[in-house]
């Protein structure tokens, strides 16, 4: 893909060539991908949770397929923050994709102190996951509760100059009270939706399918869901928005930009195309184009309701 | 070598028992980088499975640029694969993973279900070694296999659970012996994870090098996802099944 | 199909000959599937959403199709209860099957009101639709606040001597604590789920693809969600539950028996096949002949976590 | 007269334009019972699509029990139907809905777009009644209808918003002149709404008979769902389109 002008996106800072990233998990460090998608050229490489110390994740089975999506309890299996900056960041820091790390802490303290350790040139933004179903402690806890929240974020952003995107968790009453809570708190850009919590049994066995019982459900069976909170946070804030669930092709992430995400994270959809990263963005040149739309941002919040 | 993701064109895909069916793609790319051990990650076009399914690749054909592909209905996806006709595409991502080590000379193979299918390429690479190969299963419908295996292999040993072919019992029942007659100088074992424990722990007590192929539930056979990791025995990291495997030394798994 | 002594389920004092009931909104009034569908033999017609005063809905479109699930506001449509009880009730309570109302109201009061009119022999029990996202009044707002949710279902038990069936919604943070605290209140069963509120976005015309924006999401899609949310509700509740989302097969079924409801909903499958309520209950007697269990009951919570 | 939901086989599905096509299909229980301006339900097995799409019934071979269905491919649905192919099997749900009133001599169907379908139907049950038919649409290449008319219909009318052929403007652009030089005593409408809603309006101000022919989202197709539900404009309760319509009075809707 030749970069493309109607996509060129900037969200807090962080230039991109195309606005259609990868979401966390999904897409390795980049490098998994690098046959199937240009690194240079899609628009930011979001890496696997990392969390302060490795983690080896939950045992068992680890996905489960359901109508149109899939669970996972991955349970942020990573190698921990001092292992990605000496090992794996010095092999994807030359991409010209910036690099944006999701991190995962077990206290608010952990939140500060990766943010910390990430405050260096190869890093583009932090993602504060605090809504991973999958672990414990951590993850979703601060993502359900407004205050709790809002303090990872405070936290975070006194301990980095980065741009600090916060992702928020779907299983919650009210994603707006969430959105507006990270806001406040200085988030610089919201990113959504992680998982829906589920579940599968298998009937013949008697047992869940999923090691860990429950997974958080991805997937294009989630899409209605995540476009319509899209929409609910947009009208609420005035942070730019990075759109994801069930984005598969470019007509998917095109409902996400007129429901007002700035951006969007293509996830499962990487195992199905591996070159969904780069088809979504191409498709989405040549929805412009025939709609005669100079720029991606034209789009943004352009959902017409009456 | 890069690994492709296309859709390639379906030649044939016929019933080989009553739930076996062996597919055959037409994939020049894939079929000249391929190794044995390796598998390709397929998805049927517009069908309702959501992810790929992973399947050994059985054997290949260079000359025709064919794999073939030897799987088991057991749900919606090998259901979807079963459906396929001549002349529908498929899309096929692969080669994937890393296969067998092939530097021996004396190697006995050991197939249980279906993973007797991955090991008829492998003797096809294996050869001109003196290749045995041990194959368990249920009973004698199970065990369709010898033809297959016909010129690639010098000796074949067979157990069924109800003794309705070969031995009665496990191949784990006739390994010892077989480990104390003949000179193997590895084994290469691919079947259900209790078979593939027990031949590996047989094999290490009789201080035969073995591999084994694991098989785990897999999202993006790329070593991305993590769905597939397993822990290592060998005081490594984890490692991921799709990519660091399938294929493993038996003392870095068990 | 024959009655089957595997399936003959009591819920609350309710009889029914198979545990599959339809769920509310997606069966009519019963006549309508009477083609398809023995009314004398089906577990429990649970019949359209019915308020105090007749409702037009909402306008424009209002269904949409989503990957293996589709959108609804059809926003409470409904003759009212005065031409429910004297138009259609005598055409439908000759059946074997027991009719339960699904009601809902503006108000706490108008639950009792309803509830008090519907404390008739011809009715076996009343469901509390406190979950619809479809509808600006009542609806939702009493699902997602336990207080609220308490209020309605002791406003109905003091009107009525009937069975009464909360029916919660899925849009919370924690469904654990909504289930305890209609148990609390009274409620005799708990039904769940209700849709997810969800979005859809026609791309051509920049216009929502719902008249009302957004709509409840149902079907295969929502089933991991909603079987979650069983599971997790039969561990914390003493009261039955009636389990439903995205049950279109005997499979989908005994997964939500297994997590703990002792009776299904069947709601979209009918949309699918007008004979998913027979189907369903045709596929569990087989799968008890085959696993040789006696009795559905016997498969109730009997999940195996470890 | 019950309504059957059932796999039933294609026999053909062939192409009459770009992106129409005429489904045939062997169904003799629902042709039997079919009425002009009924539909069927139709899901597509196995196929991604969750609900069930309507068609009309665009014409009957009770001798042969067939049913013809003539429909625009415009997304998955139907894109799905375009795939079926002779053999196949599609579940059928049907007849559904309330067709049109036969009780009439002179009657002049109208009909724009897809809604040209079902009026074959209707031309075939109205014979011997002296039958015209105007029929509207964007270009000359989207009237490909005329020889399925050919014996059914006395005369023939045309509009093209383009005046590729017949007369250029819209159906309601000749329809004064010809209710003013002929005297027909129905109107049978059937295409977009706002032709529909003019077309009514028209043939009121004549004094005129006029049914027209709903299209709704629709889920059940049984009258239960209230996905298609419509203000009924003569005082009366709202209308079901799938069971109350989809054929309606034109005073009923309008
Ligand atoms: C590396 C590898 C090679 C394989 N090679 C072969 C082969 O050559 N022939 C063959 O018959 N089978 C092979 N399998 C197993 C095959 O992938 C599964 O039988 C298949 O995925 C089942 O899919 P399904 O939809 O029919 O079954 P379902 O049970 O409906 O599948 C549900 C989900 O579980 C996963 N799953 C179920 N069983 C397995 C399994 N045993 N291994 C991995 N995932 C599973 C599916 O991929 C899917 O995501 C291999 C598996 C792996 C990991
Ligand atoms: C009673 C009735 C009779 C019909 N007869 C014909 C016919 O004979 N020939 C023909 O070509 N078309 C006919 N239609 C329209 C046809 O049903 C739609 O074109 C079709 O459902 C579109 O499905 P899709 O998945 O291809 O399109 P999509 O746009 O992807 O459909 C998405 C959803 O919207 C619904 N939808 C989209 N367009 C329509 C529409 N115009 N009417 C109703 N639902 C719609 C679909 O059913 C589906 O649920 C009829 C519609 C009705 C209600
Ligand atoms: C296998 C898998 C692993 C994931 N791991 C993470 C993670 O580590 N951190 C995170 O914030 N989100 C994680 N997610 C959530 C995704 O980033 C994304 O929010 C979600 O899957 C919805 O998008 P999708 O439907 O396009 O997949 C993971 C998702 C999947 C499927
Ligand atoms: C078209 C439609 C209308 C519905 N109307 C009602 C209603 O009136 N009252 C109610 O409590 N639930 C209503 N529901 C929700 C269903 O009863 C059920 O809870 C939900 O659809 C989940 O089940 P399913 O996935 O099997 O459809 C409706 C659902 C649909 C699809
Ligand atoms: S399947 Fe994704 S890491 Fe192995
Ligand atoms: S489509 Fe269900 S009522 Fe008409």
């Amino acid at each position: 893909m030749k970069q493309n002008s109607r996509l060129a996106t900037e969200i807090a800072g962080i230039k991109m060539k195309t606005p259609v990233m990868t979401a966390s998990g999904t897409f390795g460090f980049g490098e998994e991908f690098s046959e199937f998608v240009d690194l240079n050229q899609i628009g930011a490489i979001v890496v696997k949770g990392t969390t302060l110390k490795p983690r080896s994740g939950n045992t068992g089975v680890r996905i489960a397929e359901t109508p149109s999506g899939m669970l996972n309890c991955i349970g942020l299996e990573n190698p921990g923050i001092e292992y990605f900056l000496t090992d794996i960041l010095p092999r994807i820091s030359h991409y010209d994709a910036p690099i944006i790390v999701n991190i995962s802490g077990s206290s608010v303290e952990e939140y500060g102190i990766l943010a910390k350790k990430l405050d260096i040139p190869e890093i583009a933004a932090i993602e504060l996951n605090i809504s991973c179903p999958n672990v414990k402690e951590g993850g979703i806890i601060f993502g359900t509760d407004p205050l709790s929240a809002a303090a990872v974020v405070k936290e975070a952003k006194k301990n980095t100059k980065k741009p600090v995107i916060a992702k928020l968790s779907p299983n919650v009453t009210d994603i707006v009270v969430m959105a507006k809570a990270v806001e406040e708190a200085g988030a610089d850009v919201i990113s959504m939706i992680n998982t829906l919590l589920g579940m599968a049994i298998n009937i013949n066995s008697w047992k869940p399918v999923l090691g860990n019982v429950t997974g958080g459900l991805s997937g294009p069976a989630v899409k209605p869901i995540a476009l319509r909170m899209v929409w609910q946070v947009a009208q609420a804030v005035h942070i730019p928005i990075i759109g994801m669930g069930g984005i598969m092709k470019a007509e998917d992430a095109i409902e996400f930009f007129l429901a007002g995400a700035s951006a969007v994270a293509v996830g499962t959809a990487n195992f199905v195309n591996p070159s969904a990263a780069e088809d979504v963005a191409k498709g989405i040149i040549k929805y412009l184009e025939k709609k005669n739309v100079e720029h991606i941002s034209q789009l943004v919040g352009q959902l017409k309701c009456n | 070598m890069p690994k492709i993701a296309m859709d390639v064109v379906v030649l044939e895909n016929k019933h080989l028992s009553d739930d076996v069916k062996e597919l055959i793609v037409y994939a020049p790319d894939i079929a000249k980088q391929a190794m044995p051990g390796q598998f390709v990650h397929l998805k049927v076009i517009k069908s309702e499975p959501l992810l790929r399914r992973p399947i050994s690749i059985a054997s290949v054909d260079e000359a025709k640029g064919t794999l073939s592909l030897i799987y088991r209905i057991v749900g919606k996806g090998t259901a979807a694969i079963a459906d396929l006709k001549a002349e529908n595409q498929v899309n096929c991502l692969g080669p994937l993973g890393h296969g067998f080590d092939l530097t021996c000379k004396r190697p006995l193979l050991i197939g249980g279900g279906m993973g007797i299918a991955p090991l008829i390429f492998l003797a096809q690479r294996l050869c001109p070694a003196t290749t045995s190969i041990l194959m368990g299963g249920r009973n004698k419908a199970e065990l369709f296999w010898q033809k297959r295996y016909e010129g690639l292999v010098n000796e074949i040993f067979i157990t069924t659970d109800d003794g309705s072919l070969g031995v009665k019992g496990f191949t784990v029942t006739l390994l010892p012996e077989l480990l104390k007659t003949k000179q193997y100088d590895r084994i290469f074992v691919c079947g259900p994870e209790i078979m593939m424990a027990g031949v590996a722990k047989i094999a290490q007590s009789h201080g035969v090098a073995c591999q084994v192929s694991l098989e785990k539930h897999m999202a993006c056979g790329l070593g991305a996802c993590l769905s597939c990791t397993c822990e290592s025995k060998d005081g490594s990291k984890r490692k991921k099944v799709c990519k660091d495997g399938p294929v493993f030394w038996a003392q870095e798994v068990f």
